[in-house]
């Protein structure tokens, strides 16, 4: 009496508890779920779920760069023209590369081949590396210039912009100021989406730690299944991110 | 009988001195509290619906007297009427709500203008004919008021109950709200938006007065100097004359008549000139470039405090033609001070 | 256990196949996006008008698409993960609908 | 049990009954055993825990700012002192108890339960959570020790960002931080509703609750981002300076409120649903009887979800949005009464025809559906635009969402704790003393927040520090009425820790309730149930209960 259950009809509780028994054999099954299946699909559910918040949160941003591009739209050329465009294109294909190999990797991983799956990641890892290389070298750039958002943002540049030796138009000094929030919007999102890409490269690690030992390589794919669609999610980011930031008006007037 | 001496210092004041209800001293008043006294029957209604359901029921079907439950599913015609009953009340609601908020937050246009810039923690209420007040504000009876607010700082929020208006005193941009007093008196200025430390004592009163008595305050408390003629002074010093001069081959745009005018901008949109205009275009004068002229006016932002700015916006509005700015022109090459004789603002 | 699950959930739309997307769909994906990386910047560059930042989105939204739909399954997947998705987007575009009502009306009745 | 008894409360036999042997709470003992556990039964009672705490924190600074209220005065406190008291208190209570307070803790413990499954989908990430939730919990704490922070909950720009130099970065990290456990909660549920369900749980089986936390799932995993990032930029903006809310800089303040109040409006729902699911499932199990129009009130649930993303902005009427926009919102706002309303009436008609017996949980409910009328009422008044103008920032505002949230959510949150707490601890607690603590809850509480109703009508904003003398005498009253509150809300404290001990044994099913939890032992073993069971009735069928009762009997016997 202490534990009725509502079964009603024994032979189906039994062949159940029979089908369980047969799916309980591998490691990684956790025994509240019923199948592996299950799991699988729970798994790939729950990670989409995760990026919807993602989405959200990014959100927030796109919505302020959406506002403020169109009222401070002078502003936004001008501070889109100090970024360069070889390094942030650059930048989206070396990122569209790495996430290419994590795509290559869950593929090595269906099939079970652990060689592929360590070179996919690894590669993967590289080109995740190399992207936050050149982000780093376009924050040192902007570092020098006095172009981050705070006490030490310098206008002059785009003020006077014949005094740096650049082509620019000038803008007045008011649309100048605006410049700041170009860049504080700049430095938000990508610097957001740079701490998702150093999150995923410390995960890297850990996948690769554990690929080494052949975990993922036995039918169990569900981590490097669910990492990708991360790294995916966060390389879709970026491919906004690109044209949204750096080319806003590249055409001549 | 023996009350403790507390208690009963309670009672009294309970009976004297806490009103349930408002006083209605502004034409906005009785609108407001119709709609409130409509929403409280439908509450009360409702409550009393809800109240007379659950304790019926509870009544008439408890255990001792109903000891087996009827399964019932639901019924469609049921729910469908606590549907829609509920949901055409809301807009009936819905509908008075916004009638009502039109009326509150769209001034009528021959109302007198106050500006009010709220500062961390004290209202400046200034009227355009120099008469400066803290904490305060005089209007009379019977005309509509129109109130110019904006904040130095950061949120406030301009209530007064008693007329039952209030609103958003935000930094950066002007907001408006008007009514017109019905009854004299003094009424409370509350802070109803939190705004640090002494938020609970940023509050002020109105002073209702007839229109004669009103006369004769203003006359008494002007500091001598009407906000345009400050406004004026302003001009000069800060050398807004000298492209504003208002002659044809003047840098700037003439600014004579141009409150309230349309004006066409350099990026090919149409405008409305008002004062949040003005100002606007005084602070990021890049993004209001009139049509024809090129965008060489210095930003002023930063070099001008919020009332002046409220006092070169009254001084534009009053410009009539350009005879003033020539004076302030000769005034400002010959090193003088502006003039100041009061009264003078149209020639 | 198929058979004992949730009866409704035989020809339940939460369920799929499960799919193996092979390398050569990987490698043509990963050719268009490179490719639409070059086009957008091209497009940048060429003066249309108010139709620039459209077609800058508009290349940005189909990479997008095709990274969600092969690189991350989502074309192989049960119809709870494309709604799951769809309802990201969709919250997103409240967001900026709903607040874009504000900023745009802002101005009128000033005339 | 007679036919005439007047509770259906059906105890076993003290003499002879005990708790059963094996169970999640003794199944693994030590300290560590709790700390690592992924038993969503464990975690939920260590969420339990730590709301409780959170809770009596909040409660001593409202209890503070009360007292400061009784007199006109600045006198209790200095205005900084008590700018930080209201702050803390809105912190504290919305994010570290509202938001956590029915989901984490029954939710947690009774979604599985009754789904039929053997734990959430992700019981690490459940875990995970709670350890988030203890990590923002520490943030926050720690502002507070540091000494404040005086925002106000809603962390309003340019104040938070320019103006004050109170801890204000900590206390958002520490809110952003609890925001991820909330939503990894929410992630939780709905994986475990969607995926985990037990044969023969379909959707139009599964009980009211269940719906309920899935909406507000939805509204956790949607909402709370726009808030991550939205603090994020405020630390920003703190920290560096970057302009984004900062009008000097050319950043718009309406801006952060729009993205404020994306997340902070949806809140509220998330906050007031599960309660709602609580209420149905005490209703119905008091009552007897299905509860009236199940799809209706499943839908309903949803359908708050859904609307609760679009009527954000009516809490910036009078800030400077665009009169058209406010329109819009305002209409909005009035849809999303209508399914409050059809909940209400549903909940009223479930009684009707039923066979009522009013145990404890059956009269917090009754507190509930009062309370949450007259505060879903004002909602409307506060929904009107013209009568916003009025009535936002006074006291009608706190009133209005205190009925909601304390009547309405707390008093679901102790219907629910007493109604599952033999379930969840196998004992019972003294009724007589339960019900006493409900009616005193319920008249403390119309005496501290009703007068506030008149208080702002009368104009008295809200978060003043000295107000003028006219409105003493209602604080006055309110003051009083929050000590019998206090009584209250200290009374199930006691009494449940001492039924811990000495409380009677409750037996499986101590309500004849038919939810699937209540089929299995109480307390639950560890994997809930030895086999996964098979449903085959729908939610709230007596008939079946009885029956199933009927046939035990007679094996027994």
């Amino acid at each position: 009496m202490d534990n009725t259950i509502v079964a009603t009809n024994p032979s189906t509780t039994e062949a159940a508890v029979a089908e369980e028994h047969a799916h309980i054999s591998l490691p990684q099954h956790r025994h509240h779920f019923e199948t592996e299946e299950q799991q699988r699909e729970a798994g790939t559910f729950g990670m989409w779920l995760f990026l919807l918040t993602e989405i959200m949160f990014f959100g927030g941003m796109f919505f302020a760069y959406l506002l403020y591009r169109n009222w401070y739209y002078d502003a936004f050329v001008v501070g889109s023209n100090q970024l360069s465009i070889p390094l942030g294109g650059t930048n989206t294909a070396v990122l569209i590369t790495s996430g290419f190999f994590m795509a290559l990797a869950v593929w090595a991983a269906e099939v079970r081949k652990r060689a592929l799956l360590m070179l996919f990641l690894v590669l993967t890892t590289v080109f995740g590396f190399v992207f936050l290389g050149i982000k780093y070298v376009e924050y040192h750039e902007k570092w020098e210039l006095h172009h981050i958002p705070g006490a030490h943002f310098d206008v002059s540049q785009f003020v006077n912009p014949k005094a740096y030796g650049l082509k620019e138009e000038p803008i007045a000094p008011d649309m100048a100021q605006k410049v700041q929030i170009y860049f504080s919007l700049y430095f938000a999102m990508t610097g957001m989406h740079a701490l998702h890409m150093i999150i995923g490269v410390g995960i890297l690690f850990w996948l690769m730690w554990r690929a080494q030992r052949g975990d993922f390589t036995s039918g169990y794919v569900a981590p490097i299944e669910n990492f990708a669609l991360y790294w995916h999610f966060v390389d879709i980011v970026w491919l906004f991110l690109f044209p949204l930031l750096y080319l806003i008006n590249r055409h001549p007037m | 009988m023996h009350i403790s001496q507390v208690l009963w210092q309670f009672l009294i004041k309970w009976l004297t001195a806490s009103a349930l209800f408002l006083r209605e001293a502004s034409t906005i008043a009785p609108y407001a509290d119709a709609l409130y006294f409509f929403l409280l029957t439908i509450t009360v209604i409702g409550l009393v619906l809800v109240g007379t359901l659950v304790f019926g029921f509870s009544i008439r079907y408890r255990k001792e007297r109903h000891p087996v439950a009827e399964q019932v599913e639901g019924s469609t015609l049921l729910e469908a009427t606590w549907t829609i009953i509920p949901l055409a009340l809301f807009l009936i609601t819905f509908v008075w709500g916004a009638i009502l908020y039109f009326r509150i937050y769209n001034p009528p246009t021959n109302a007198m203008n106050v500006y009010i810039v709220g500062k961390q923690w004290m209202w400046k209420a200034e009227h355009p004919g120099g008469q400066h007040e803290i904490n305060a504000l005089h209007v009379p009876t019977g005309r509509p008021v129109q109130l110019t607010m904006i904040s130095q700082d950061v949120f406030h929020s301009f209530s007064i109950p008693d007329f039952r208006v209030k609103r958003e005193v935000i930094p950066g941009r002007y907001s408006t709200v008007w009514f017109q007093a019905t009854t004299p008196g003094t009424y409370h200025i509350f802070c109803t938006q939190y705004c640090g430390t002494n938020h609970s004592a940023m509050i002020g009163e109105v002073t209702v007065m007839n229109p004669d008595d009103y006369q004769k305050w203003t006359q008494q408390s002007t500091s001598g100097m009407s906000l345009a003629q400050n406004g004026e002074r302003l001009f000069a010093s800060m050398g807004c004359n000298s492209c504003h001069s208002g002659s044809a081959t003047a840098r700037g745009p003439n600014l004579a008549g141009v409150y309230a005018s349309k004006l066409q901008l350099a990026n090919g949109s149409q405008v409305l000139v008002n004062d949040a205009y003005l100002r606007d275009a005084i602070l990021n004068p890049s993004e209001h470039i009139t049509a024809g002229y090129a965008p060489i006016m210095p930003t002023y932002q930063g070099q001008i405090s919020e009332d002046g700015l409220i006092d070169l916006v009254e001084y534009i509005k009053t410009l009539q033609s350009n005879y003033r700015v020539q004076q302030t022109l000769t005034t400002a090459d010959s090193n003088q001070q502006a003039p100041t004789t009061p009264g003078a603002v149209k020639p | 256990m198929s058979e004992h699950q949730d009866p409704s959930n035989v020809t339940n739309p939460e369920h799929s196949e499960h799919h193996i997307v092979t390398p050569k769909v990987y490698a043509i994906v990963f050719v268009t996006l490179l490719f639409f990386t070059w086009l957008t910047v091209k497009a940048a560059f060429v003066n249309l008008g108010i139709l620039n930042p459209v077609i800058a989105l508009a290349i940005a939204s189909t990479k997008a698409v095709v990274v969600i739909l092969f690189f991350m399954h989502v074309k192989f997947q049960s119809k709870l993960i494309k709604m799951t998705v769809g309802a990201g987007f969709f919250t997103f575009l409240v967001l900026i609908t709903m607040t874009l009502s504000d900023y745009i009306s802002r101005a009128w009745g000033l005339w | 049990m007679s036919a005439t008894s007047s509770t259906i409360l059906n105890l076993p036999d003290q003499r002879t009954a005990s708790l059963p042997k094996r169970s999640y709470l003794n199944n693994e003992d030590g300290l560590m055993s709790w700390l690592l556990t992924g038993d969503h039964k464990r975690i939920a009672i260590l969420y339990l825990i730590s709301i409780t705490l959170f809770f009596f924190i909040g409660g001593a600074f409202a209890g503070l700012i009360r007292l400061e209220l009784l007199t006109p005065q600045p006198d209790l406190v200095a205005s900084d002192t008590y700018n930080k008291l209201f702050s803390m208190h809105g912190i504290i209570m919305v994010f570290f108890f509202l938001v956590p307070s029915v989901p984490a803790t029954l939710g947690n413990f009774l979604i599985p339960i009754m789904l039929g499954t053997k734990d959430l989908a992700f019981p690490k990430v459940n875990l995970l959570s709670w350890y988030l939730y203890w990590i923002g919990g520490i943030f926050t704490l720690t502002a507070l020790v540091l000494g404040g922070v005086d925002t106000g909950w809603t962390f309003t720009t340019p104040l938070s960002t320019h103006y004050l130099n109170t801890h204000v970065v900590t206390a958002a990290m520490g809110v952003f931080i609890a925001g991820f456990s909330s939503i990894f909660t929410g992630l939780n549920f709905i994986v475990t509703i969607h995926r985990m369900r037990a044969p023969g749980m379909t959707w139009f089986r599964m009980p009211l609750f269940v719906w309920s936390h899935y909406a507000a799932s939805i509204l956790m995993v949607l909402g709370t981002p726009v808030l991550a990032i939205t603090l994020v930029l405020v630390a920003l903006e703190r920290t560096i300076g970057i302009g984004v809310f900062d009008p000097t800089k050319g950043g718009d303040p309406l801006l952060f409120q729009h993205l404020f109040w994306f997340y902070s409006h949806p809140a509220v729902y998330i906050m007031i649903l599960p309660g709602m699911g609580v209420i149905s499932e005490v209703v119905s199990t008091f009552s007897r009887k299905r509860v009236f129009g199940y799809t209706a009130v499943a839908f309903s649930s949803v359908a708050i979800a859904l609307f609760g993303f679009f009527v954000w902005a009516h809490h910036m009427f009078i800030m400077g949005v665009s009169n058209y926009s406010a329109l819009v919102f305002s209409l909005l706002t009035m849809l999303v009464a209508v399914p409050s309303a059809i909940k209400i009436f549903n909940w009223s008609f479930t009684l009707q025809k039923g066979s009522i017996t009013f145990e404890t949980p059956m009269l917090y409910a009754f507190g509930f559906m009062g309370l949450f009328t007259i505060g879903g009422m004002t909602g409307v008044f506060l929904g009107a635009l013209g009568m916003d103008i009025h009535l936002t920032e006074t006291y009608f505002i706190v009133a209005h969402f205190h009925f909601v949230m304390v009547g309405g959510m707390l008093m679901a949150f102790l219907s629910g704790i007493h109604f599952w707490w033999p379930k969840m601890t196998g004992r019972m607690y003294p009724e007589s003393l339960s019900k006493l603590a409900a009616v005193t809850t319920f008249i403390g509480f119309n005496l501290t927040f009703l007068p506030q109703f008149i208080l702002g009508y009368l104009g008295m904003p809200r978060r003043y520090h000295a107000y003028p003398p006219e409105f003493q005498v209602l604080n006055v009253l309110s003051t009083a009425g929050a000590t019998v509150l206090g009584v209250g809300y200290m009374l199930p404290l006691l009494y449940l820790a001492w039924s811990l001990k000495y409380g009677a044994i409750a037996g499986n099913n101590p309500w004849q309730a038919t939810g699937l939890e209540w089929q299995i032992q109480s307390p639950p073993l560890t994997e809930n149930f030895i086999e996964i069971p098979i449903v085959d009735y729908e939610a709230y069928d007596y008939e079946w209960l009885a029956k199933k009762m009927e046939q035990e009997v007679t094996t027994v016997g």
